[in-house]
């Protein structure tokens, strides 16, 4: 059987986690197998949880987030016989039974930054991000990007939490964040903060504005006022893992983008009303010209500095 | 006259209270629909019945000896250091600037100047509130505190801005140079047919925890300065008489608490981290309060009472892998001990009082 | 910074520091009666976690609010039991009942929801609603005192107003009334109150409940005021701000509002202004989190005007040795 | 008023504290409009006996008649009720309240404290017209004096309306001049029909306004006589169950070379107040100086400056080596190494660490000698044998040197306190009261110790509230008032009377005596 573990937010963190566990559960429902899965509590937790995992014979051992990395890399060679799969993670070389899964969240934070400046009457939108790590950084780059690409004069604001994982945990500073670009002109907010993210969608609600989900479709969580989610697909990583099983490909990287639907935005009944068909037009064209190469979407992690945005 | 024999007072009184916390946890247990009997035993199974369990059991217990042997000394000095996560977290900084920037030559020597850095460390965040409460009468609890969080603080800083590798994802340091790894239990007693305590991160420090229990039993029985610490701790005014400064003794007992609980650093980051990672005391410093209480502030008790809270983390990280029951449980054990055996000693000891002093008079 | 800025850094502070506040009258009421009380993060959390889950279960935030309060003032009655009745120490019932709360709301939450350890988020009759006051509309116009009216006065929470208005009623209620005089008298000579023949347990365990119950608030206002849920570990400390606001307010209301709004000032600004550039030297923002710290041990050293605790505070009265 | 109804009746009273029994089956009966006065040693359960009557502590058995009914007792609240109010020897005041808020806490009328105030602030005017008790009706407590304060004591009680008033030893903190004023009081009191019990272990006292007399003796009540048919003699006997006889064979002293010259003595208490007000003495080898003096008149100050735990000006000359009075070099164990032993006031809280076992205790200050060490560790098997010695020489009982100190009686504490002092040789040595609450036959081995010491060639400053130690042991006798030597004295040509003069600060005291 697979497991699956989940990083500090927890599974029901409405974003990155929960993507991972929908996931999970979609390949449950379908093949009709079952997984084992565990929330982390602690960092000791991790190298603990991979090899009783291991050891108990499970396999793939899929881990939600990057800080799963390091520790996969102390354990792989104890079990060469189980597949690690870690999502977001990175190593300098993968060892021959793990696959490490990343995603080009800036080509997905460019359309969603499209959207917002498309949507933005004030001409600020805004960007809230969790704890400042370059993974953040980088959907705040590209989502800065896309803003600009429609007007060229919008401001973007970007916040970020905190500086330790305690950021991705705290909506009340969400809130108070919100309110703050609120308060600066911002009228559409994206959130790329974990269970941050719920205080800042709240607010926007609240206050009658609009807000980006992130990771998971978080439409549903305010329809009306989300004006769409950046969509990571964790799930369909999940998912792809899970069905391999034990002829899972490993020792790679794999990169999912715009081209593999590995990111995307959201359209569901809840913002159908808010987004327009220009819009969509305008957005479908970039993404094809993104898959074609035509648009390249300048990633943070090129030289650690963003054309569009200063942190 | 004592109301009860010593030997009620230093077993009787903590194992029914220990038994009281047992029971009150079964019942929570039951309450989230889980079968407190399977629960106890899955805990038994993961954390005592392989040697990686007791690879986990004695990983977490070598850090709560030291923090508990921490709050021992002070409370021999009747000081309650409730400081022991924020001297943790200094040892913690201490020992790891000693590994990245000193090219030591061997993991022997790594782990004594790692030892001193982090004690060092440990001891100095004591030391303003010690200098404080000796000089200024400022509430130790409330500065120690404080000094917790302003630690967080600090850590976080040095971390995020100053120790993080550039380009690293996680507010924690680059890895240690490989002579600095310490032996673990595997390295040490792991042949290769027999795998014993494979992956665990027991380690070296382990006997350096159970060294520090000789030294603290030597230093609060055995030598002047104990004599002293316990004198301040039973009557200042006593000790003043005796030419016993309160200012000194409250130092000094500080300053050896500090270390004390700086040196868990040892074991978190040199033995299992190899790293300093942002939350690296991980709460021992406040289970610290609880060993020491439990064990009433003797090196054999906190020795006992560490194992016993390492197998109950140990046994938690098992529970929480393979049932529904959260980790949390763990700390509302943690809480029902600390409750039953702290604060709500009296509940149980006023009755066994009046048991022994009726049977007495009888 | 531009007035409207300064007036949103103002609003930030009063919703920041209206559970610090609440916490703090709370500690202020027991510590005044002689039981110090490091459990107020404790009973916060709990108050927390039961107002959301019970609010969202029933849809009524005025549900929710008594949970919370049962929730803290059952705490609170584990406090007294420990502290009052078997005279054990306060501080470590303190750090007991802190870890207890953090454990059983995620146990319990987790339980409930099956959320990891939170509850849903509440939606409408299981919010407090924001309530403008009269004419904040119509005198927004007004230069400077209208937005500041509109803006930063109006447009909060009940649960803000009656936070604001504990600190007169417990001024009044302290120095004016015969359970003040009392309740101060058992803080600080339990002695002279018990030869008084007014019973030391009874006003100490009075003063303990009333800490229960403006925790209860304290608690509630974070997750069904300021935030729509609750979340593990949500009061992140405030408890011990609280308890460094109450320390440095030398134990006094009108000097509490004065910490409080200080410390939220602190956290608001930090929030906004990741790192503070004064004109070439730059404050960190781990600075402005530590600060509130920081100045509590300054004040407790005595550099600046000395703290002094209530005297009997933090023994437990025993006649019978 | 019913004469033969007596106001207060105890009938079969017992109470234990843990192990200690304090009451023992205690049985008094006290009379309408007559001050009744209770004696007893240390410790002999007075306090703990009406701190019952006031409902202070509950009674184990036990029935309490007021006025003939039988009235429970189950707190204070209920004394008030019956018209008892009680001055504690240890004051039961909130210190930064004012007098006002101290009289009105426990007897305020209604929820609001205006009115309350206001009105206690009249009755208080009556009452301090009445009877000469003025006090400043807004001053707070900790500014006041130990008289003023117990002034307040006694008008809480009276502002209560009391018909019965309970002082536990009142006159034990107060100046000589202080006392009279208070029992002026007490007459007026006693004329108004109230019923007073007073405590006191001052003989004197019981004599002068008693009508009755109560005594006490470990937990017992011994005997209740009519105060104008016994004699100060009669009830000593009473107190300790055996004939006192307070003399000590001892030589004619012979004093040597000065030992100790102590030379315009300085000493401020932590809250400002200056205890020593310029002291200058000297002591020489082979005498024995008493300092007798009211408590709270410098004495026990100046035992901690000369051992080394409290901070002062001025000089004090050891063998004509200057001491250093503050900062390093003047603490316990420097004045100890310099040869100055010290048997401190109070043996539980200065003197023994009550939870420390007996050889613990036995070299407790002296625990840094290198004769108790090993290399870096403490050498307990010398100590061991070093406190056995010392519990044999010293006849300590029960001769276990592995019990803690809290475990022996009082008597045998004091014991283990002088054998670690004594046996030490010192050159000077400190003793405060040394026979506190000790029984007779160890009072009669603990002087001879002294005495001994004097004549090995040692010289002994000796400070005791009891007048007749102080006569029975010194050699020259000096009297403290206010921080101040009031004057040197021979025993053998001076009375308890004119004694008593200097401790009141009376120096004229030939004029006095004869006028
Ligand atoms: N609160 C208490 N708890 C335990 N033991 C007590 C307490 N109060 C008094 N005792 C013990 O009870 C006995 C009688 O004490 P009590 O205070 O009544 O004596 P006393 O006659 O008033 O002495 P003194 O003259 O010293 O005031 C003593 O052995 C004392 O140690
Ligand atoms: N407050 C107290 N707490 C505990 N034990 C006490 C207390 N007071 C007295 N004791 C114990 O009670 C016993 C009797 O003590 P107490 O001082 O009354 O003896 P005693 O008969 O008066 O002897 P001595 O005449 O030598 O003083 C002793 O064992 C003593 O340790
Ligand atoms: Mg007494
Ligand atoms: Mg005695």
């Amino acid at each position: 059987d697979p497991a699956l573990i989940y990083d500090l937010g927890g599974k029901f963190d409405k974003s990155f986690n929960e993507a991972a566990y929908n996931g999970a559960q979609r390949w449950a429902e379908e093949t009709g197998g079952t997984y084992k899965d565990i929330e982390m509590q602690s960092e000791a937790q991790r190298e603990q949880a991979l090899r009783r995992f291991a050891e108990a014979g499970f396999s793939p051992v899929i881990t939600a987030g990057f800080a799963f990395a390091d520790p996969i890399n102390n354990v792989a060679a104890d079990y060469p016989d189980t597949k690690f799969v870690n999502i977001d993670g990175w190593l300098p070389e993968v060892p021959e039974n793990v696959l490490l899964i990343n995603f080009q969240e800036h080509q997905g934070s460019y359309l969603v930054g499209m959207l917002a400046a498309m949507e933005s009457k004030s001409n600020t939108v805004g960007f809230i991000g969790g704890m400042d790590i370059p993974l953040i950084r980088h959907f705040a780059c590209g989502y800065a990007q896309g803003a600009k690409a429609v007007n060229p004069d919008i401001t973007v604001i970007s916040n970020m939490t905190g500086t330790t994982p305690a950021a991705w945990n705290d909506p009340v500073k969400g809130t108070e964040l919100a309110k703050a670009q609120i308060g600066q002109g911002a009228d559409v907010i994206y959130a790329a903060a974990g269970g941050t993210g719920i205080g800042v969608l709240q607010t926007a609600a609240d206050e009658g504005i609009k807000s980006i989900g992130v990771d998971s479709n978080q439409n549903h969580m305010h329809p009306g006022s989300v004006l769409t989610s950046m969509l990571k697909r964790v799930d369909n990583a999940v998912f792809e893992a899970m069905s391999g099983g034990a002829d899972l490909e490993t020792g790679t990287f794999m990169t999912l983008g715009l081209a593999e639907d590995g990111v995307g935005y959201a359209v569901d009944e809840n913002n159908a009303e808010l987004i327009s068909d220009d819009m969509i037009a305008a957005v479908e064209d970039a993404k094809a010209k993104i898959i074609s190469g035509d648009l390249e979407v300048v990633s943070y992690y090129a030289n650690d500095s963003c054309p569009a945005l200063e942190f | 006259m004592d109301k009860m024999p010593a030997w009620a007072d230093a077993v009787l009184v903590p194992l029914i209270s220990l038994l009281l916390a047992a029971f009150l946890s079964a019942l929570v247990i039951l309450a989230i629909g889980e079968n407190p009997v399977d629960a106890f035993k899955l805990m038994v199974d993961g954390a005592l019945m392989r040697s990686s369990g007791w690879g986990y059991t004695l990983y977490y217990a070598t850090n709560f000896i030291f923090t508990g042997l921490a709050v021992a000394v002070a409370f021999h000095a009747r000081l309650f250091n409730i400081g022991g996560e924020g001297q943790a977290v200094l040892g913690g900084l201490g020992a790891a600037l000693a590994c990245l920037f000193i090219p030591w030559p061997h993991w022997s020597l790594a782990i004594i100047g790692g030892a001193f850095a982090a004690a060092a460390f440990g001891a100095l965040w004591a030391l303003i509130p010690a200098y404080l409460q000796a000089k200024r009468g400022s509430h130790i609890v409330i500065t120690t505190i404080m000094f917790n969080f302003i630690a967080a603080a600090l850590l976080n800083y040095v971390l995020v801005n100053l120790l993080k590798p550039a380009g690293s994802m996680e507010p924690a340091t680059a890895n240690f140079p490989e002579a600095t790894h310490l032996p673990s239990f595997q390295d040490m007693f792991a042949t290769a047919d027999n795998p014993l305590f494979r992956g665990s991160p027991a380690n070296v420090t382990f006997f350096l925890a159970l060294i520090a229990c000789v030294l603290v039993w030597l230093l609060i029985w055995r030598t002047r300065l104990g004599y002293e610490i316990r004198a301040q701790g039973h009557s200042e005014t006593a000790a003043r008489y005796a030419g016993i400064s309160p200012v000194r003794i409250t130092i000094v007992a500080m300053l050896i608490s500090g270390g004390l609980a700086g040196l868990m650093a040892v074991n978190a980051t040199m033995g299992e981290a190899e790293r300093l990672v942002i939350n690296a005391a991980e709460g021992a410093g406040f289970i610290g309060i609880a060993v020491a209480l439990m064990g009433r502030n003797h090196p054999v008790g906190v020795l006992m009472a560490a194992l016993l809270f390492g197998f109950l983390y140990q046994g938690g990280a098992e529970l929480a892998l393979w049932t529904n029951i959260p980790r949390e449980l763990i700390v509302v054990i943690q809480a029902l001990v600390i409750l039953f055996t702290g604060a709500l000693d009296n509940m149980v000891r006023m009755p066994l009082e009046k048991l022994f002093v009726k049977r007495r008079a009888a | 910074m531009d007035f409207l800025t300064l007036l949103q850094v103002l609003d930030s502070t009063v919703r920041l520091a209206t559970p610090l506040l609440l916490a703090c009258l709370a500690g202020l009421y027991s510590e005044r009666a002689g039981v110090f009380d490091i459990g107020l993060e404790g009973k916060m959390l709990a108050a927390a976690f039961l107002s959301a889950g019970v609010a969202y279960v029933t849809g009524s935030v005025w549900l929710g609010l008594f949970a919370g309060i049962a929730a803290s003032v059952a705490l609170s009655a584990i406090h007294g039991l420990a502290s009052i009745t078997f005279r054990g120490n306060q501080l470590i019932s303190g750090v007991a009942i802190n870890f207890l709360a953090a454990g059983l709301t995620v146990l319990i939450a987790q339980n409930w929801f099956k959320q990891g350890g939170r509850t849903p988020s509440l939606i409408g009759g299981g919010r407090w609603e924001n309530i403008t006051l009269p004419f904040a509309e119509t005198l927004s116009g007004v230069p400077v005192l209208g937005p500041i009216y509109a803006e930063l006065i109006s447009g909060h929470s009940l649960l803000v107003y009656v936070a604001f208005a504990m600190v007169p009623l417990t001024w009044w209620i302290l120095f004016r009334t015969r359970f003040g005089l009392r309740l101060r008298a058992v803080g600080e000579a339990p002695e002279a109150v018990d030869t008084a023949g007014v019973s030391v347990v009874g006003l100490r365990f009075a003063a303990v409940g009333i800490c229960g119950i403006l925790c209860g608030i304290a608690g509630s206002y974070l997750a069904t005021g300021l935030q729509a849920g609750f979340v593990k570990d949500m009061t992140a400390g405030r408890g011990f701000i609280a308890l460094a606001a109450l320390i440095f307010a030398k134990w006094r209301p009108w000097y509490a509002l004065g910490a409080c709004l200080l410390f939220g000032l602190l956290q608001a600004v930090a929030l906004r202004y990741q790192n503070i550039d004064l004109g070439g030297v730059v404050i960190p923002v781990q600075v402005m989190d530590a600060l509130p710290y920081i100045l509590t041990v300054v004040i407790l050293a005595g550099f600046v005007g000395k703290a002094i605790p209530p005297r009997a505070g933090g023994e437990p009265y025993v006649k019978e040795r | 008023m019913n004469d033969t109804v007596p106001a207060i009746e105890l009938k079969g009273i017992s109470k234990a504290f843990g192990p200690v029994q304090a009451n023992k089956d205690i049985s008094i009966r006290v009379m309408p409009g007559t001050i009744h006065g209770i004696i007893g040693e240390n410790g002999a359960g007075k306090s703990t006996l009406m701190s019952i009557l006031y409902g202070f502590y509950k009674a184990d058995a036990g029935e309490i008649y007021i006025s003939g009914r039988k009235t429970d007792i189950p707190d204070s609240q209920a004394a008030i009720s019956a018209g008892i109010g009680m001055v504690f020897q240890h004051f039961k005041l909130v210190q930064n309240f004012t007098v006002l808020e101290n009289v009105i806490l426990g007897a305020e009328e209604g929820g609001l404290l205006n009115n309350s105030l206001s009105k206690a602030r009249k009755v208080l005017k009556q009452l301090a017209e009445e009877y000469e008790l003025s006090v400043d009706p807004d001053a707070l407590i900790e500014d006041l004096s130990v008289g003023h304060q117990q002034r307040v004591e006694i008008l809480k009680a009276l502002y209560r309306q009391a018909d019965i008033l309970i002082l536990d030893e009142p006159t034990g903190v107060l100046t000589p001049a202080e006392a009279d004023h208070l029992f002026r009081i007490l007459d007026n009191l006693r004329a108004e029909g109230k019923t007073i019990i007073l405590i006191t272990h001052k003989l004197r006292e019981i004599m002068e306004i008693t009508d009755t007399v109560s005594v006490m003796r470990r937990g017992e009540m011994t005997a209740t006589v009519k105060t104008s048919e016994t004699s100060p003699e009669e009830l000593a006997e009473l107190m300790v169950g055996r004939k006192v006889l307070l003399r000590v064979d001892k030589k004619p002293a012979t004093p040597g070379e000065k030992l100790l010259e102590i030379k315009d003595l300085r000493h401020v208490d932590d809250h400002g107040v200056e205890r020593l007000k310029g002291i200058s003495l000297d002591l020489r080898a082979g005498e024995i100086l008493g300092i007798a003096g009211v408590a709270g008149n410098g004495q026990s100050a100046l035992l901690e400056v000369l051992g080394g735990y409290a901070d002062a000006t001025g000089s004090v000359k050891l063998r004509g080596q200057e001491l250093p009075l503050s900062g390093p070099g003047s603490d316990g164990s420097a004045r100890r190494e310099a040869g100055i032993g010290h048997v401190p006031e109070d043996r539980h809280h200065e003197g023994l660490i009550l939870d420390y076992t007996a050889w613990e205790n036995a070299i407790f200050g002296y625990h840094r000698d290198a004769q108790y060490q090993k290399g870096l560790l403490m050498d307990h098997d010398a100590i061991r044998k070093d406190a056995e010695g010392k519990i044999e020489r010293f006849d300590v009982r029960p001769a276990n040197c592995n019990l803690a100190a809290k475990n022996f009686s009082g008597g045998n504490q004091q014991k283990i306190v002088l054998a670690r002092e004594i046996e030490r040789n010192p050159d000077v040595l400190l003793i405060g009261q040394p026979t506190r609450g000790v029984d007779i036959g160890a009072i009669e081995f603990i002087h001879q110790q002294i005495v001994r010491l004097r004549d090995e060639g040692k010289a002994i400053l000796l400070v005791s509230v009891e007048l007749d130690e102080i006569f029975a042991l010194s050699d020259r006798i000096a009297v403290m008032f206010d921080g101040q030597i009031m004057g040197f004295r021979d025993p053998a040509e001076t009375d308890q009377r004119e004694l008593g003069l200097l401790m009141a600060g009376v120096t004229n005291t030939k004029e006095a005596s004869h006028g």
